[in-house]
């Protein structure tokens, strides 16, 4: 979490500073639940991100540098420098990819889920998804079809109760840790700010999914404490509210696990992994034109 | 519905052209409704429907859900029982997902029950942001190939005004294409409440007598900056900006086309089955007699919009490469 | 019921007869749902319907002429003869249309919706969809945003057990009476072949939403007795199974409430109705090419 | 990939040069799978995909419930670990709904993530059957504007399974297009279990002097039939089908209008912005001092399909349209 926090404090620090080319969707506040849900994949399990999805890449073993690099505009970026923050797909480690379009990523994970079906492997796929995504019509067919095949599929909403510029009620009539019950597909609500109870509901779906029992649908509860993008000044919340949800922290409730000095030598570890990566990305030359008209098809 | 009384003007930008367009609308006609992501509290992403929520109230300007299919389905429920409905789907790539109800539903509904179907699509298109390749496509094309609908692309605050009007007020569901690039661009604009542009009508932005250039969109102004910097050059560059790209002002291009005998077309999309590969077979089949210069299509390369500004910017036609294309027709056979 | 009926068997056999130029989806086992459905209805509201609708159409209010003249490519049908059976909408009685898209009438039925709430008319819309459209991404769309507006739509799923040429088991997870209730939406099964039973639940439904008290999601099981489409000779079912629904045909059911006089009198003006009808369509001529160009758009 | 052994030929329909392809690629790779409605049990609405839920069992060939995104993303998913899937979307007009997955996601894979994206996305076009407007639309030429995307329409039996088998080996997204009225209309299809024809590549289907007819998928055969007629007035036309849309083999294209200085371009598609806008710009750019006569394009008219078959049949551009279409051309200027 802390490298996820820092990762992103640091790409927007060079964001003010003009070196972030593209946009940024922070998901400071909410790191518990993709490093809860990541704890127990494998390399060969596969995730799908949003546009919200520097956390969910870390977690899943994304290179910080090189994922700086892409955010930075850089080729040595995971897509050249040229997809930025929502384009970064990583197959190598299962990360099927961040996404512009919100729900896209549903309908890929069936896809993946099912392929590792009929390769009988006992690998899942886990699909992160915020909860505006729970309004799109991917959304719908996608828990269908998970709980009609009984996919290895776990699907894990993140909950930051904002969507865009408007709050979740605006877009989601009811539960949603509720919405696979009518299919036959158990639910649960999380806090999103325990990493440890992230970890435990994801560790329970993804033990059902390898079994063959199928698809589960998590809802975390989580907050974003910046902006939908950065340099958004979401005006369109209370201070107040900001300012409660940032004591519930989730890096300093896990940190109280930790004695003082393993705290101390994670924070030390963490600032050297991130003072590399931001070395790496910002000795990767800037993208150039050069590199656009590569990588459209493996044979014309 | 023709131009009434423009002595009257006021500098704006496109996106208060389009704004005032709604907002003016939405006065005159009470069944006028617009619904879409976040353009109610905060105003569209960009500020473009401002202030129309607090005048016209959470029913009228209604935020919605990530729904695009429910979004233009509602446009369409609404637009069959009474409404005069304004969709927006934020960006155009976000279209994809309502395809099935813009061209299989909304423009089939007059065929099917010989009912109009009053229903304005509002979406953005274009390279303009640090968006990247799923924010940024240019589809316009496509639509022109759907009977039943018709396709709006305005290039300044003008037109955008006054063809919005006329979309809403439109009996047809109509395709009404923002460009990112062009919201903070000016332009002077009539002030009459009911300066309404003509569906259907190209403008003739700038006349010449030796190249007919054809651009869209975000090109019109690169068109006539290059058209100006031609002129230095003693070569005299026609303008004609199409605004309407279904259905297509033939007559208007094909009469200068004829007229200056060479024709090079300018636009934002790419160019394969584009608007341009359109009007360069519409030169073709109705000009070839009096073409003396094959005619050249400067659209971006066949690639994806990539996200960092500066590429996209430099992916995307820009007036010298207008410039370029016209020397080239220029040069003797 | 016996119009529908009647008038289904008549252009059934016109079908065999050549007379029919396009596809045929028939309800012919279904009709309770419809005329149940619609019983309570106002012309001012609205309803969707399906590929297969003729059922819909009719209670709706639609003229049996007209629309078997629209079926036999007549120049005196809804659409000039060029829809054929998929493409019937009446807006002037609230039909706002059957469908070749499956699930694309639900998207528009929260317009209609939405446009009786902003005109604070307590009208209604009732969408009929089949339990195949559940599959579709418009239905969780659909759902969301009608719970979450609280709009004056009942959904009617009316079941009859296949989806084209595959059984339902092979489309739906759990069941589709319930898909409502994670947002808070009521949900009710009923017997698709009980007339009455239809028309109480879809009355109660249509109470609630003229109240403003929101949608409701009524799953109607019935079966059809023939094909997908006419011709199809539906080799995918057991002979057992299809005369065992037979036997509860939705007819015979709502009849027994009849006196012999009663029936007899209703049967022979539907006779004289349906007879009409035909002669009607079959007097039009059939549509000519010269029909196709008109009526793409109101403005050129 | 070349074309193996052509010797030994067996002559098929069409549905069963793509029900051999299927079969042959299945059986040859293990990682080829099949998805979409109806595939499995009933084998397809008009049977193309009979016998192969029997051979490779109900997880490698796939009923899917009516949910078109998933459909697309079932590919893209699989896709991206390790399989090699063949989605069908049952009609051209469905895929509507699943627009997003392919031109946002399938489309764009590569070009994020480095990584091959082998799908096969089959459809079928076209108004060969009495199914009307929401079940016979053209929309051929939107994929073509699409970058990341091949786009394959053969028209006959042949092509068909040297193309399909094609597909699924390429590691690209490969849109390709079936033609309802083509299925059941024979061609003489080799029996080598390796035919594999390359994506790409035109085929002249028939050589002359006179004019080019570039024609797709339906309407090659009435091109050839028109050909045929002309031949008997005197009249020799070169008839070329480009088999692949997207790379579009405008070398070959190039090469014949210039030679002949006369096109024609013939498909079921309506006009705008259509292949046969591409073609004819195409030839305008690149052959206009060859040219000696207007091209013409012989496409639907701009109206929405009819339900009854005699109808659809009338909108459709026939033989005698191409012929009357080259006779234009061959007029004096
Ligand atoms: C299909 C689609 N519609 C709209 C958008 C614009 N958009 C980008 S992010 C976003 C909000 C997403 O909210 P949520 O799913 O809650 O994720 P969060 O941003 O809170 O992480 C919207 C509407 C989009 N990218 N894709
Ligand atoms: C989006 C879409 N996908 C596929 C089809 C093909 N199709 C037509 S009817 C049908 C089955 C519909 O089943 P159901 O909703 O149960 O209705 P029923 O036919 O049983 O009345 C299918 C798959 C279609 N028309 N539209
Ligand atoms: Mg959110
Ligand atoms: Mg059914």
């Amino acid at each position: 979490m802390r490298l996820s926090r820092r990762f992103e404090e640091t790409v927007h620090d060079q964001f003010h500073e003009g070196q972030v080319p593209g946009p940024l969707h922070l998901s400071i506040g909410q790191e518990a639940v993709a490093i809860g849900a990541c704890e127990g994949l494998r390399v060969s399990d596969a995730i799908l991100s949003t546009h919200r999805g520097h956390h969910h890449c870390l977690a899943k073993g994304a290179s910080p540098g090189r994922l700086m690099a892409e955010l930075l505009g850089r080729t040595a970026g995971y897509s050249r420098g040229r997809g930025g923050s929502m384009h970064v797909a990583i197959p190598s480690i299962g990360l099927l990819g961040t996404n512009g379009i919100v729900g896209a990523g549903l309908p890929i994970a069936t896809g993946a889920a099912y392929a590792m079906q009929v390769q009988e492997r006992d690998d899942v796929c886990v699909c992160f998804f915020g909860e505006g995504a729970t309004g799109t019509g991917a959304f719908g067919e996608a828990i269908n079809i998970a709980a009609l095949w009984q996919l290895p599929l776990v699907f894990v909403c993140e909950n930051n109760q904002y969507v865009e510029l408007t709050p979740q009620e605006l877009h989601v009539a009811g539960e949603i840790w509720r919405r696979g019950e009518s299919f036959g597909m158990p639910g649960e609500r999380v806090d999103g700010n325990d990493v440890g109870a992230v970890a435990d509901a994801v560790a329970t779906a993804v033990a059902r999914a390898r079994d063959g029992e199928g698809p589960t649908m998590i809802e975390a509860l989580t907050y974003r404490w910046f902006g939908h993008y950065a340099g958004d000044q979401a005006a369109y919340r209370e201070d107040e509210e900001v300012q409660r949800w940032r004591t519930l922290d989730p890096l300093v409730r896990s940190r109280a696990a930790l004695s003082d000095a393993d705290a101390g030598a994670l924070d030390a570890s963490v600032e050297d992994e991130i003072a590399a990566a931001l070395a790496f990305a910002l000795e990767s030359p800037i993208t150039g034109p050069d590199a656009l008209a590569v990588d459209h098809l493996a044979t014309v | 519905m023709a131009a009434t009384t423009e002595a009257k003007t006021r500098s704006l930008k496109t996106w208060q052209g389009i704004n005032q367009a709604l907002t003016e609308e939405m006065e005159r006609d009470p069944s006028v409704v617009l619904v879409g992501e976040d353009v109610g509290c905060p105003g569209g992403p960009y500020g473009v429907t401002r202030g129309l929520l607090d005048r016209y109230g959470s029913k009228r300007v209604r935020d919605t859900p990530i729904s695009e299919q429910v979004l233009v389905g509602l446009g369409v429920g609404a637009g069959a029982v009474g409404l005069r409905p304004v969709v927006e789907i934020m960006f155009f790539d976000f279209a994809m997902i309502a395809m099935d109800q813009i061209v299989n539903q909304a423009a089939k509904f007059r065929y099917f029950s010989g009912q109009s179907m009053p229903l304005t699509i509002r979406t953005m298109c274009g390279a303009g942001g640090p968006n990247g390749a799923q924010h940024s496509q240019n589809f316009e094309a496509w639509f022109c190939a759907v009977p039943g609908l018709k396709v709006i692309m305005p290039s300044n605050a003008r037109d955008a005004k006054g063809l919005l009007k006329a979309a809403i007020r439109d009996d047809d569901p109509v395709l009404f294409i923002e460009t990112l690039g062009l919201l903070p661009t000016r332009r002077e604009v009539p002030v009459d409440e009911d300066f309404v542009l003509p569906i259907g009508v190209a403008e003739t932005r700038r006349e010449g007598t030796d190249v007919t250039v054809v651009a869209v969109g975000r090109l019109v102004d690169r068109a006539l900056e290059a058209a100006e910097a031609l002129a230095a050059e003693g070569v005299s560059v026609e303008v004609i900006d199409p605004r309407t790209l279904s259905p297509l002002d033939t007559e208007t291009i094909v009469e200068s086309v004829r007229r200056t005998g060479r024709l090079v077309v300018a636009q934002e999309a790419t160019a394969p089955c584009s608007i341009g590969a359109e009007l360069v077979a519409l030169a073709a089949e109705r000009c070839l007699p009096q073409l003396k210069a094959a005619p050249i299509r400067v659209a971006s390369p066949f690639i994806n919009v990539p996200t960092p500004v500066p590429l996209a910017e430099a992916r995307a036609p820009k007036a010298t490469d207008v410039a370029a294309a016209v020397r080239t027709v220029m040069e003797p056979a």
